[in-house]
């Protein structure tokens, strides 16, 4: 353990105890809301740039309950689990602080509640915390407890509506998702049986590419590609993202398959990077090619905003796949794989934020309009000149264009597959990009349009709340403009096969 | 080895009654005396294994843990044969147990 | 003496199958609930041979939890198809008698 | 040699169980097979020397699951729901033929596994004098393993919290279920009326025995809760309001002082750290406090969401 | 005694494998929501016995309490799971008057596209 072991010890307790808490002081009375919201965003965001400033000095591990590894769980940050941690606090942050004035809590009964306005607060505390869990765990066991936990609450956040088709498309997530965890599970007890450890450290020292430690790696795989909704399990995330209210969307769609694909990577390039072989990585990238395709023809053809942006998440999560083979499938040395799993990493971080921002968006045009038909929207930015600028600005990200964070993952990812001959890859991406273009452009060009005669004056949105899309929108390009910060901080603690690329 | 013997008569004579019980609950025609010959069969088939393995307890607390397992098997079965027996039953729970048929 | 215990005990699954014969077959309700009760009691038994078996007692505990529960999902079902979905047999032949 | 045969015998009866629990085409006989199933699996768990395991899985499996399940088909048939399955039997059959490979490679490959290194059984022995009790598998839950025994017992939370937002707005903070009633001197009530003492004891002694021998929080708590639903079925107390403050408090009591304890340790240099010399007390206070709280989710889990506003008859 | 050990281990291993293989056949072959909660518990409870049958492998040193800890939580996570689906199921029901997803009804719209 390093010198700072025991300073990190409270910062890392801190980011998982501290939206604990808060959650548990939502369930515990939804009167109080608004400052339990406001004080723990705060606190979660300055816990998070301490984290940042610590990893910066090096990786931090700990072991929990002082019992190190094979018997306790370790707690580990490097680049990539700070870089997640933050990005989360700020997402959720702003994200839950444009959630307040829809989940205040205004029910008439005697303790001031309303289901909605209740239920919203401890689940999205209960998902912060699980995030961060997941981000911060070095055991694969602990890892599918967080994922569940995870999985609890955002099902209970798509269904929160309360409507039929809400409660339906939760439980079409449930099938997934549990199901996932179950593959998930079973490959982790073929792991600890095989090895006598849990510890993703200890695993990684002593994981041979045997045939039972490739299956289980295949069948873990293939839970977490269920939960992020990678092709073909993609058919639960549409309903269940464009169903939900707008700050639920957001998380689920900006932060929650991020986890699952987290979980994926550190597998592969964490504990098993021997392993992976020639044939996984180019199903995963095949995978994730169809994605990117399926995604963006099925959102060409939505005429509704928040569907439009739900297949789109379907195209975009493809993206993350190609980490798989641009990083891996030889044995050999391969220098590009730094710049592919850095690319990818960009992609999970400026998609975060432009996805959350442009559900945000969608749903304050939702506020105005009365529904999010795409055929309401005309004219729509004059009347929201701001969110409609954040919706562009998130599109830019999306379409990876230059300046964004989408540019700078597109660009890494695109040398990357260049350098190593891999220029099929490169098609997919270029496809996409183009077609996201197509889809992004078909609600962008009526909301720039001139109104239609007779239109409906769409009601009123207050400015501040059109200010948290916004605020994501830049944050999305901000990732791509000072992409040298992010880019070097990634590098802290990173795997060496993520240098050298998984055999 | 007596105590053993006792055990090995007391158990083996349980079993006969459970046996029996199961033998009746395929073999019996009619609902009603299915459930009666059950119950009581089961019951006094725990009972012996439970007198059985007294003699086995070195322990006063193993003892009083075997008799209160036999008391509340028995309380159980009772309820429940009393609740679907005596109350009869109502063509609700009839229908909806035979939904299978439909 | 274990494998007489175990010889015991392997009579007892025969006649729990048994009685999941009738399980399966009912056909009446009553038939059901019954045959499910005494699957219960014949684990029960079960449980109390192999924790002499093995003279590991703390299996009585598992034996006893199962004693406790063992009617309360047949319970829940009375209740559940009760003429209200909340109340008892015995009120709704009370009621049958009223009427 | 009559052991093996037991196993054998306790395997193949598992088995004809699950098939008939998935395969019927009924509901209600399902649930009431997979009731069963849940009985045999947890004889099962004490022939693979896992007591504690086998309690946890008679209490929930053969006991809280039965009651949410069964009274779960109960509502859908009163609601009329249609059961009817579409699949072509063509379909089923090359499902169950690829089902059953995939079930032989698991097989194959557990029977090829070489179990390399010792496990975890010599280290958690080794340690077992400083883990503050002395059963091995409560050690791991509530001592080396402790952070996801936390976790475990927010999911629980989390599921609550989602299961009450399902309740319709008019009924927010109001009653979980329906009214229950019973005949004040029927046998229902007067099965309410004994067992509970008897119950209450049970629970308890599982809950505090589980430091020394199999049993513990959630095998006790389960107990418990299945307790407090049958009082609550017998009739003879309501299911508390959902918004009672004293209820959430008690909801949150076992995690919140958890995570107090953990984040105490923390403060002292080892979050969810348990010094040695108080680790017995340490464990026996979130024990109790974990039992508290799982009683109240697992219970309320059961109930439902609030479906009716005091005293009034609005159900479904 | 050791052989015996490792047999049982193995018998109950396997056991937990078919029950994996059901669990998947009635997750597949019921679009009843219910049937599927009830296969997916039993692919549950195939894993832990899986998992349970595997910490006697290691036979020199005795059952490992290690797996049977985590069988425990995974046993309570799975019931919160079944809870709250079973909650999200009869609430389906009232509103909509099927246990089954809207695309697994005969003539049911298919999912995502509406």
């Amino acid at each position: 353990m390093g010198p700072l072991s025991g300073q990190g010890t409270i910062w890392l307790a801190l980011l998982i105890a501290a939206p604990l808490a808060a959650a548990l002081l939502s369930v515990v009375s939804g009167r109080y809301a608004r400052p339990v919201a406001l004080a723990s965003i705060a606190l979660m965001l300055s816990l998070s740039g301490i984290l940042v400033t610590l990893v910066a000095q090096g990786p931090l591990r700990i072991a929990v309950g002082g019992w190190s590894a094979p018997l306790g769980i370790a707690l580990a940050a490097d680049g990539l689990s700070a870089g997640f941690v933050a990005v989360t606090a700020v997402v959720m942050g702003i994200v839950m602080l444009s959630a307040l004035p829809q989940f205040a809590p205004r029910g008439d009964g005697e303790t001031g509640e309303s289901r909605a306005g209740y239920a919203f607060w401890p689940l999205a505390f209960f998902l912060w915390a699980a995030l961060n869990a997941i981000f911060l765990s070095g055991d694969l066991f602990n890892l599918y407890v967080a994922l569940e936990l995870l999985t609890l609450a955002a099902i209970g956040l798509v269904a929160i509506e309360g409507k039929a088709e809400t409660i339906a498309a939760a439980l079409r997530y449930a099938l997934f998702a549990l199901f996932g965890s179950l593959a998930y599970l079973l490959g982790a007890v073929f792991l600890y049986a095989a090895y006598g450890t849990l510890d993703m450290a200890l695993l990684a020292e002593i994981a041979e590419a045997d045939g039972a430690t490739i299956a289980a790696g295949a069948l873990m795989t293939a839970g977490l590609a269920a939960k992020t909704a990678l092709f073909p399990f993609h058919a639960w995330l549409p309903p269940a993202h464009s169903g939900a209210p707008a700050p639920a969307s957001a998380i689920l769609s900006g932060l929650v398959p991020k986890a699952s694909f987290y979980i994926a990577v550190r597998l592969w390039f964490d504990v098993l990077p021997g392993a992976a072989g020639e044939i996984m990585p180019v199903v995963l990238g095949a995978l994730g090619t169809l994605a990117i395709v399926y995604g963006s023809l099925l959102a060409m053809r939505q005429e509704r905003l928040k569907l439009i942006v739900a297949y789109s998440t379907v195209a975009q999560i493809g993206y993350l796949f190609l980490i798989f083979p641009l990083a891996g499938g030889s044995a050999d040395p391969q220098p590009w794989a730094a710049g592919a799993w850095t690319g990818a990493m960009f992609h999970a971080f400026s998609h975060a934020a432009a996805k959350a921002s442009m559900f945000l968006s969608a749903g304050l045009f939702l506020h105005a309009v009365g529904h999010d038909r795409i055929d309401g929207l005309k004219g729509i930015a004059r009347h929201m000149p701001m969110t409609a600028f954040a919706f562009a600005l998130a599109s830019v990200t999306l379409m990876g264009l230059p300046p964004s964070g989408g540019f700078t993952a597109k660009y890494l990812l695109l040398t990357a597959s260049f350098a190593g001959g891999q220029e099929i890859w490169s098609a997919a991406m270029i496809l996409g990009g183009l077609m996201a273009a197509l889809y992004l452009f078909r609600p962008l060009g009526r909301a720039f349009s001139r109104a239609g005669e007779g239109a409906a004056r769409p009601a009123p949105v207050s400015r501040l709340l059109q200010l948290a899309p916004l605020a994501l929108a830049c944050l999305s390009i901000l990732i791509g403009i000072a992409s040298a910060g992010p880019y070097d901080f990634l590098q802290i603690g990173r795997p060496v096969s993520a240098e050298e690329g998984l055999e | 080895m007596i105590l053993d013997a006792v055990t090995i008569l007391l158990t083996g004579a349980g079993i006969v009654f459970f046996v029996a019980g199961t033998a009746g609950l395929l073999r019996f025609p009619d609902t009603h005396s299915r459930l009666h010959a059950l119950t009581k069969a089961d019951n006094l088939g725990l009972g012996l294994i439970v007198l059985g393995l007294i003699f086995q307890a070195n322990a006063l607390s193993l003892a009083v843990k075997l008799v209160l397992i036999w008391g509340l098997a028995v309380l159980a079965a009772a309820t429940i044969s009393q609740l679907i027996a005596r109350a009869a039953l109502p063509d609700e729970i009839k229908r909806l147990m035979r939904g299978e048929r439909r | 003496m274990s494998g007489w215990y175990f010889a015991l005990a392997s009579v007892l699954l025969a006649t729990i199958a048994g009685a999941l014969l009738r399980v399966h077959r009912g056909p009446d309700a009553a038939d059901r609930m019954m045959s499910a009760q005494l699957v219960g009691t014949g684990g029960i038994g079960v449980l109390m041979l192999l924790a002499a078996a093995s003279e590991n007692w703390a299996i009585l505990d598992v034996a006893l939890v199962l004693a406790l529960l063992a009617a309360f999902a047949s319970v829940a079902f009375v209740k559940a198809a009760s003429s209200d979905g909340a109340g008892d047999p015995e009120e709704d032949a009370e009621d049958r008698r009223r009427s | 040699m009559m052991a093996v045969v037991f196993d054998v015998l306790l395997c193949a009866l598992i088995l004809v169980v699950a098939l008939a629990a998935v395969s019927g085409r009924a509901l209600f006989p399902a649930v009431v097979f997979f009731i069963v199933y849940g009985l045999l699996v947890a004889i099962a768990w004490v022939r693979l020397d896992a007591v504690d395991v086998a309690l946890a899985e008679a209490a929930i499996g053969a006991g809280l699951t039965g009651i949410l399940l069964v009274g779960a088909t109960a509502r859908l048939r009163r609601m009329e729901v249609p059961e009817a399955e579409t699949g072509t039997s063509a379909a089923r059959i090359a499902t169950g033929i690829g089902c059953a490979m995939f079930a032989a490679m698991i097989g194959l490959g557990l029977l090829s596994l070489e179990p390399r290194g010792t496990g975890l059984a010599p280290v958690v022995a080794e340690n077992l004098a400083g883990a503050g009790v002395a059963n091995p598998v409560t050690a791991v839950l509530l001592n080396f393993r402790a952070y996801d025994t936390l976790l475990e017992s927010i999911v629980l939370l989390v599921a609550l919290v989602g299961v009450w937002s399902l309740a319709e707005d008019r009924h927010w903070g109001g009653h979980p279920g329906l009214r229950q009633h019973a005949r004040t001197d029927g046998v229902l009530a007067a099965f309410g009326r004994i067992l509970p003492p008897v119950g209450l004891m049970i629970g308890v002694y599982i809950v505090w025995t589980g430091s020394k021998q199999p049993g513990g929080a959630f095998q006790g708590g389960t107990v418990l809760a299945a307790v407090w639903l049958l009082v609550v079925m017998a009739g003879l107390v309501e299911a508390p309001r959902s918004d009672g403050r004293l209820l959430r408090i008690g909801l949150v009591a076992g995690p919140a002082i958890f995570l107090a304890v953990g984040f105490a340790g923390a403060l002292g240099g080892t979050f969810l750290g348990l010094p040695a010399a108080h680790a017995g007390n340490l464990i026996l206070l979130i024990e109790t406090a974990l039992a508290l709280s799982i009683v109240l989710t697992l219970g309320l889990l059961v109930a439902g969401p609030p479906q009716r506003k005091a005293g009034t008859e609005d159900g479904a | 005694m050791i052989e015996l050990l490792a047999t049982r281990a193995a018998l109950f291993g396997l056991c937990g494998a078919a029950l994996i293989g059901i669990g998947i056949y009635g997750f597949v072959a019921h679009a009843h929501l219910l049937r599927r909660l009830v296969a997916f518990n039993v692919i549950g409870s195939g894993i832990f016995l899986l998992f349970g049958a595997t910490g006697l492998r290691r036979v020199a040193f005795g059952a490992d309490p290690v797996p049977q800890a985590l069988i425990i939580t995974g046993i309570v996570v799975a019931f919160s799971a079944t809870a709250l689906a079973v909650a999200m199921i009869t609430r389906l029901a009232m509103l909509s008057g099927e246990a089954r997803l809207p695309e697994e009804r005969p003539g049911g719209a298919p999912g995502g596209e509406r």
